[in-house]
């Protein structure tokens, strides 16, 4: 039982059910795309599975384990790592801080040990390193473009090792070049054996990304598969069209 | 460099009761060195985790009253009540805590001014075991020929003393990595839970931090004051008077509060001596407040660190665009 | 018996008065996401007006609200224009208590600079009137202003339920983002939900004087129980605030015949800490306090 | 961090302390030692605030007899110069303020501050520095039980036996007439409920049985519910341990509620000329005890009302009247002892004869014990034909006592 696994997941906001007994599997180790429409669904599906809400039904487990309700950092330390839509990071702390603030301390004691510590320091250079804005390092973030946010905000959840990643439009508000860098970058942590979880509207992302598609509409999936087979259904048409 | 300012400011400290001209200048160095004391335990929760608590009077006048009451009914040695009283109160501050950072923003607010108001009725109904309205009146620790003025110096020094520490202590919160995940959690609670911190854990360890500083703080200017009483020790206008003090100096910065309780407590001073028998001074009092809420959020401090790095010629750091960006926003 | 009963009539009585304060710091919380620690404050002020209104014409305090409300509704506007606007979003919530808390600082300031300290108390030929109600005894004043919280309360549900306003209104306090896709100017609404909330304190504020002295720092006492009704009715939810506030006004006057007057009062804040331990959202609110 | 930030820090504080020093100097304590300047006299006194109201009064009765006293000559040869600062009615302001005026005002005498609540902080100050204290406005029981031998009150008894006559009125009553039950409700503050604990005590050992005993935070403005109480046990006797707005709300709720009682006593609140104003007619009957009148005929008294009346255009109050008695019983310890200095022996002086003495004042003479508690009684004071006429103890009545009083 590895990955990612979710059964009848509901949540309700004052009688609206935004998710209505949605179970999806993902293909773990894969890039895993999940769209729909406005609405439809899905940033509530993550923030069920990451714990940032308890969902009122249903059941979340990951490699078989139960992490259903359990408090968001707890299903963090379990290897799931995700974004925000709009791109949260922490805007009065540097970008290094920024991913310092991801290390576990590991015990009370070394809680108050410094947070610089040098092989922390160092991994989260080579982080940024990676994603490309080491030069950056001791900005504060809220100084930072958009974009280098959205780049910033991508190390720092790899800062905390996840295995599993939700990405929340990873895409959304940047330029051209920039969608081709993050995908690129996806891609090669993909192939370090990192699986996604990606919601996205552009759908040439999604399209050249991905390697398994999740249609949600109105709090459920409607279908699932290949994106061509996807993109071909008529009931993901409907969705899109018509709804 | 910093240790040499660091040494000027302790220099200062241990020398402020010679240089002051007489005891009741004396006596303004303990108030304000209390009010440090106090804004500076404050801040180990309102600076590290951006929680704006009001009612931080709870655990001053609890830590004035449980240490007052520790000496008077369990016949403690004063200064064993005091970290003892202190200690109460830190355990007291884990439900409330609880309670209150089960809920963010406004409801924590609300929660800080009812424990306030709470516990200033159950010390005026309980006259029995707090002495009630009577007030409680704090024996000296000091033996009796012990002057009044000698009394501000020691209490000065033990200020000083206990500042020291409150510093030396959020200097090492601040640098560690429980620090990280605090201003994680002030920069954003919901992005700081995804990355693993464990907010509900670490919020709680900073409040009943600051619950016990605070407490300290409180006792020890019961020490030195010697009488309680309800009404003035459970004010919600103490508790605002820390933040205000914080927030001046500004609460990301290791002496924001001392600063700030510098300027407040010596403009206090002076604008009495100077304008006296006014309600002015609660009108000046939210202007301030106000303006630095408005104005400089971030406090004296970081802004005129920000002023000297733009007058600094061929500095043109991103920390000027910062400065533009405030103004813009 | 009939001291329960006696007790129950009051209760009820004095919950209208909290229900209408509270429907007004739900409105600011509702538009705005915003604690308004300054309201009883205003409160106060509202009361002074009235009492000088009486004492300087000889007028009845009631024809006050003529002038109080329009002028309490601008003054709303402008704090929300040119305050709490100015905040940061992301720190609005915190920032936005200290800024009302520094304006309830100078309101009592001017207060007691122009009213000074003395303690005020409307002279009222009608003070000790009262009507028997059921075997209970009434006093006219406390009917009045009940009255006068009743009619607020009514006029605020039809303004909010029936007018494009009234919609518009309910829509940003809901969903503030949505409701600017759906082409609500919120900005514009967020400034009317302040002007409303802080009318209710202008009626308040003359019903409270009907049957109080008044004092500029009066207004510490108001706080703490208005802060535990919103909670407890759930933060932005108008009508959970206006149930809570019945509740608990009854609750606390009956519970001062077993218990006395000052441990009654701690009544509010143990309902406030019971709330946030077993349901943080709120008894009757929405889902606003969850993420508040 | 800042490189220069620690450097900037002690720069700061090396300024904060040549600001501190240089600043709050003050005058230096010049005429300290006996010389022949002006006798400085300071004292700290709520003039904003909660405690504001009485605070002013007292004022104006210490400004009045240092005024008297410049008239007429001064003190020892010299004149008397009045130093008066706000302590915004809070206790830890009110001992900062007796700590400059001793300490950089350089004060020769410190008289006392208003409000029980402030009064044990001040007089803990005047008693380090070993200055005599006397003070208008500290009568609860609990301020003569810390232990200050400079402390003396400067009015005719303590809050405690404020009702005493009252007390001896009622139990002296014949049985058939005398009221079987008593309702009492208090302010939570140590004055107001020492005065309503003193009768208290007093008739229920009479056996008159207490039927309601309620206390109330002082923020209280809703009286609903207390009146509903009081309404409830039909109690014969209602007694307030009030201040002044309280006892106006209490009274307008029980008139809501249609509740005559036999006898209805409250403190401090019916002595205020604002008070017919605020409740109306209904004030016919209402008892007050007072710690002086006006109308009093001790010699020092009649010089006083004229005196104060040609200032202010009105009678004094008790306020204004504990005021002046503190500067009487001052000056008449500084006569004594040929001293008006801040050395301790002269202040010491000055205590031990105040300890031994009896002082003439507007009050009546008053004397002491050894903690400071003046050894006299209150006069009883009703509301009779709408006007507030002294009614008890016998040898000093204006007027009969009314009882039952006639429904409000």
């Amino acid at each position: 039982m590895t990955g990612l696994r979710v059964e009848g997941l509901t949540k309700s906001y004052g009688g609206v059910r935004a998710v209505d007994d949605a179970t999806v599997t993902f293909q773990h180790g894969r890039i895993n795309a999940l769209i729909g429409p406005n609405g439809s669904g899905k940033t509530t599906f993550f923030n069920c599975v990451t714990g940032m809400v308890k969902p009122d039904a249903g059941t979340v487990t990951y490699h078989g384990r139960d992490i259903t309700g359990r408090p968001a950092h707890k299903i963090a330390h379990a290897g799931i790592g995700r974004s925000f839509q709009l791109c949260r990071v922490f805007p009065r702390l540097t970008a290094v801080e920024n991913l310092l603030a991801a290390v576990r301390p590991g015990s009370v004691l070394r809680a108050l040990a410094p947070a610089r510590r040098k092989s922390d320091v160092d991994r989260a250079m080579a982080l940024l390193t990676r994603v490309g804005i080491e030069h950056l390092a001791e900005v504060e973030a809220r100084d930072l473009s958009y974009g280098q946010q959205k780049l910033l905000e991508l190390a720092g959840v790899l800062m905390a090792e996840p295995d599993t990643i939700l990405l929340d439009e990873p895409a959304g508000g940047v330029n051209p070049a920039l969608v081709e860098r993050i995908g690129e970058l996806v891609r090669s942590l993909n192939a370090e054996g990192r699986t996604f979880l990606i919601v996205e509207h552009n759908m040439d992302v999604v399209m050249s990304l991905s390697d398994h598609v999740v249609v949600f509409d109105r709090g459920r999936p409607i279908a699932s598969g290949p994106p061509d087979a996807v993109r071909a259904d008529p009931l993901v048409l409907a969705a899109y069209l018509g709804g | 460099m910093k240790a040499v300012g660091l040494v000027v400011l302790a220099a200062f400290l241990v020398a402020f009761p010679s240089l002051a001209s007489d005891p009741f200048v004396l006596s303004v160095g303990v108030v304000i060195a209390s009010y440090a004391v106090l804004a500076t335990g404050w801040n180990f929760v309102g600076g590290f985790t951006g929680y704006i608590s009001l009612g931080h009077a709870a655990y001053s006048g609890l830590g004035g009253y449980a240490t007052g009451l520790l000496i008077l009914r369990a016949g403690l040695n004063p200064w064993v009540a005091l970290v003892v009283g202190a200690l109460v109160v830190a355990v007291l501050a884990v439900p409330v805590g609880i309670a209150a950072l089960r809920v963010r923003g406004a409801s924590f607010v609300i929660v800080s001014i009812a424990v306030v108001l709470v516990l200033l009725l159950v010390f005026q109904s309980w006259g029995s075991v707090t002495g009630g309205s009577d007030g409680l009146r704090v024996p000296r620790p000091f033996d009796a020929d012990v002057l009044r003025p000698e009394q501000h110096q020691r209490f000065f020094h033990l200020h000083a003393v206990l500042l020291g520490v409150m510093l030396l202590c959020w200097w090492v919160i601040d640098r560690s990595r429980f620090g990280m995940g605090l201003k994680a959690i002030r920069e954003d609670e919901d992005k700081a839970r995804s990355l693993g911190v464990p907010t509900v854990r670490y919020k709680l360890a900073a409040f009943v931090v600051s619950a016990f500083f605070t407490a300290l703080g409180g006792g020890l200017y019961a020490l030195w004051f010697g009488f309680l009483d309800p009404i003035f020790q459970f004010s919600i206008l103490v508790g605002s008077n820390m933040v205000l003090m914080s927030l001046l100096g500004g609460v990301r910065s290791l002496f924001g509060p001392l600063v700030g309780a510098v300027v407040v407590g010596y403009a206090t001073e002076f604008s009495k001596a100077q304008y006296g028998d006014t309600q002015l001074h609660l009108v000046a009092m939210g202007v301030l407040l106000a303006v630095v809420v408005l104005f400089l959020p971030d406090g004296i401090i970081p802004a005129l660190r920000g002023l000297v790095a733009r007058l600094r010629p061929g500095q043109a750091s991103i920390r000027e665009v910062t400065q533009e960006e405030l103004v813009r926003r | 018996m009939s001291l329960v009963f006696q007790s129950l009539v009051l209760g009820v009585l004095m919950g209208g008065l909290y229900a209408l304060l509270a429907a007004g710091l739900t409105l600011y919380f509702g538009v705005m996401r915003v604690v308004m620690i300054a309201h009883a404050a205003f409160l106060v002020l509202a009361a002074y007006l009235a009492w000088a209104f009486t004492v300087g014409t000889g007028l009845d305090p009631m024809l006050s609200l003529v002038v109080t409300v329009p002028l309490f509704f601008a003054v709303g506007v402008g704090v929300q224009r040119l305050l709490v606007a100015r905040l940061r979003p992301a720190t609005m919530t915190m920032m936005s208590v200290l800024l009302t808390f520094a304006v309830a600082l100078a309101v009592e300031g001017a207060l007691g600079l122009v009213f000074t300290g003395t303690h005020r108390r409307l002279p009222l030929s009608y003070a000790g009137a009262r009507l028997e109600l059921f075997g209970a005894s009434v006093a006219l004043v406390k009917l009045i202003a009940f009255g006068l919280a009743v009619v607020t309360l009514a006029g605020l549900h039809v303004l909010l339920k029936v007018t494009r306003f009234g919609q518009a209104l309910r829509a940003t306090m809901q969903h503030r983002e949505a409701a600017r896709l759906l082409g609500v100017d919120t900005d514009r609404v967020a400034g009317y939900g302040f002007g409303l909330g802080l009318a209710t304190a202008a009626v308040g504020g003359t019903a409270l004087a009907l049957d109080a002295t008044i004092y500029p720092s009066l207004h510490w006492a108001w706080i703490g129980p208005l802060m535990a009704i919103i909670v407890v009715g759930g933060l932005g939810s108008v009508g959970g605030a206006a149930i809570a506030a019945l509740l608990l006004g009854v609750g606390q006057n009956l519970l001062q015949l077993p218990l006395g007057t000052t441990w009654a009062q701690t009544f509010f804040y143990a309902a406030l800490f019971v709330t946030l331990i077993l349901r943080p959202q709120g008894f009757f609110g929405g889902r606003l306090a969850q993420r508040f | 961090m800042d490189i220069a930030h620690g450097l900037r820090i002690g720069a700061l504080g090396a300024t904060v302390a040549l600001l501190v020093s240089g600043c709050f100097g003050g005058r230096p304590a010049e005429g300290g030692a006996g010389g022949d300047g002006p006798i400085r006299v300071g004292v700290s006194l709520p003039l904003t605030g909660d405690f504001s109201e009485p605070g002013k009064g007292v004022q104006r009765g210490y400004e009045a007899w240092a005024k008297h006293v410049y008239e007429n000559g001064g003190l020892l040869g010299r004149q008397v110069e009045l130093i008066v600062l706000d302590d915004q009615s809070n206790a830890d302001r009110v001992a900062a303020d007796y700590e400059k005026l001793i300490n950089s005002d350089g004060v020769d005498l410190v008289f006392g501050p208003f409000s029980t609540r402030l009064v044990i902080p001040a007089a803990q100050v005047a008693r380090d520095y070993g200055f005599l204290f006397v003070e208008p406005a500290g009568a609860a029981r609990e301020v003569f039980e810390q232990g200050f031998d400079n402390l003396f009150y400067a009015a005719p008894a303590i809050a405690q036996d404020h009702y005493d006559h009252l007390a001896e009125a009622i139990t002296a009553m014949p049985e058939a007439t005398r009221p079987k039950t008593a309702a009492y409700a208090a302010m939570d503050d140590p004055f107001a409920q020492g005065t309503a604990n003193g009768l208290k005590e007093k008739l229920a050992a009479a056996g008159i049985r207490t039927v309601v005993d309620e206390v109330y935070p002082p923020n209280t403005t809703d009286f609903g519910s207390i009146a509903a109480k009081i309404a409830d046990s039909r109690a014969d006797v209602v007694v307030g341990g009030t201040q002044y707005q309280d006892a106006v709300n209490l009274i307008v709720a029980l008139r809501q509620l249609n509740y005559q009682p036999k006898l209805a006593a409250f403190s401090t609140a019916p002595t205020n000329p604002e008070f017919p104003k605020a409740i109306g007619a209904q004030t016919e009957g209402i008892l007050s005890p007072t710690g002086y009148t006006p109308e009093a005929d001790y010699p020092s008294n009649k010089e006083f009302v004229d005196f104060y009346a040609r200032e202010h255009g009105a009678a004094p109050t008790e306020d204004e009247a504990n005021a002046w008695t503190t500067g009487q019983v001052v000056a008449a310890a500084v006569t004594a002892a040929g001293c008006a200095d801040p050395s301790k022996e002269c202040q010491r002086k000055m205590i031990d004869w105040l300890h031994a003495n009896e002082v003439r004042t507007v009050v009546g003479p008053l004397r002491w014990d050894s903690a400071g508690r003046p050894q006299g009684a209150h006069l009883i004071q009703q509301y009779v034909g709408g006007e507030i006429r002294i009614v008890l103890p016998a040898e000093a009545k204006e007027a009969e006592l009314v009882y039952p009083k006639p429904a409000w």
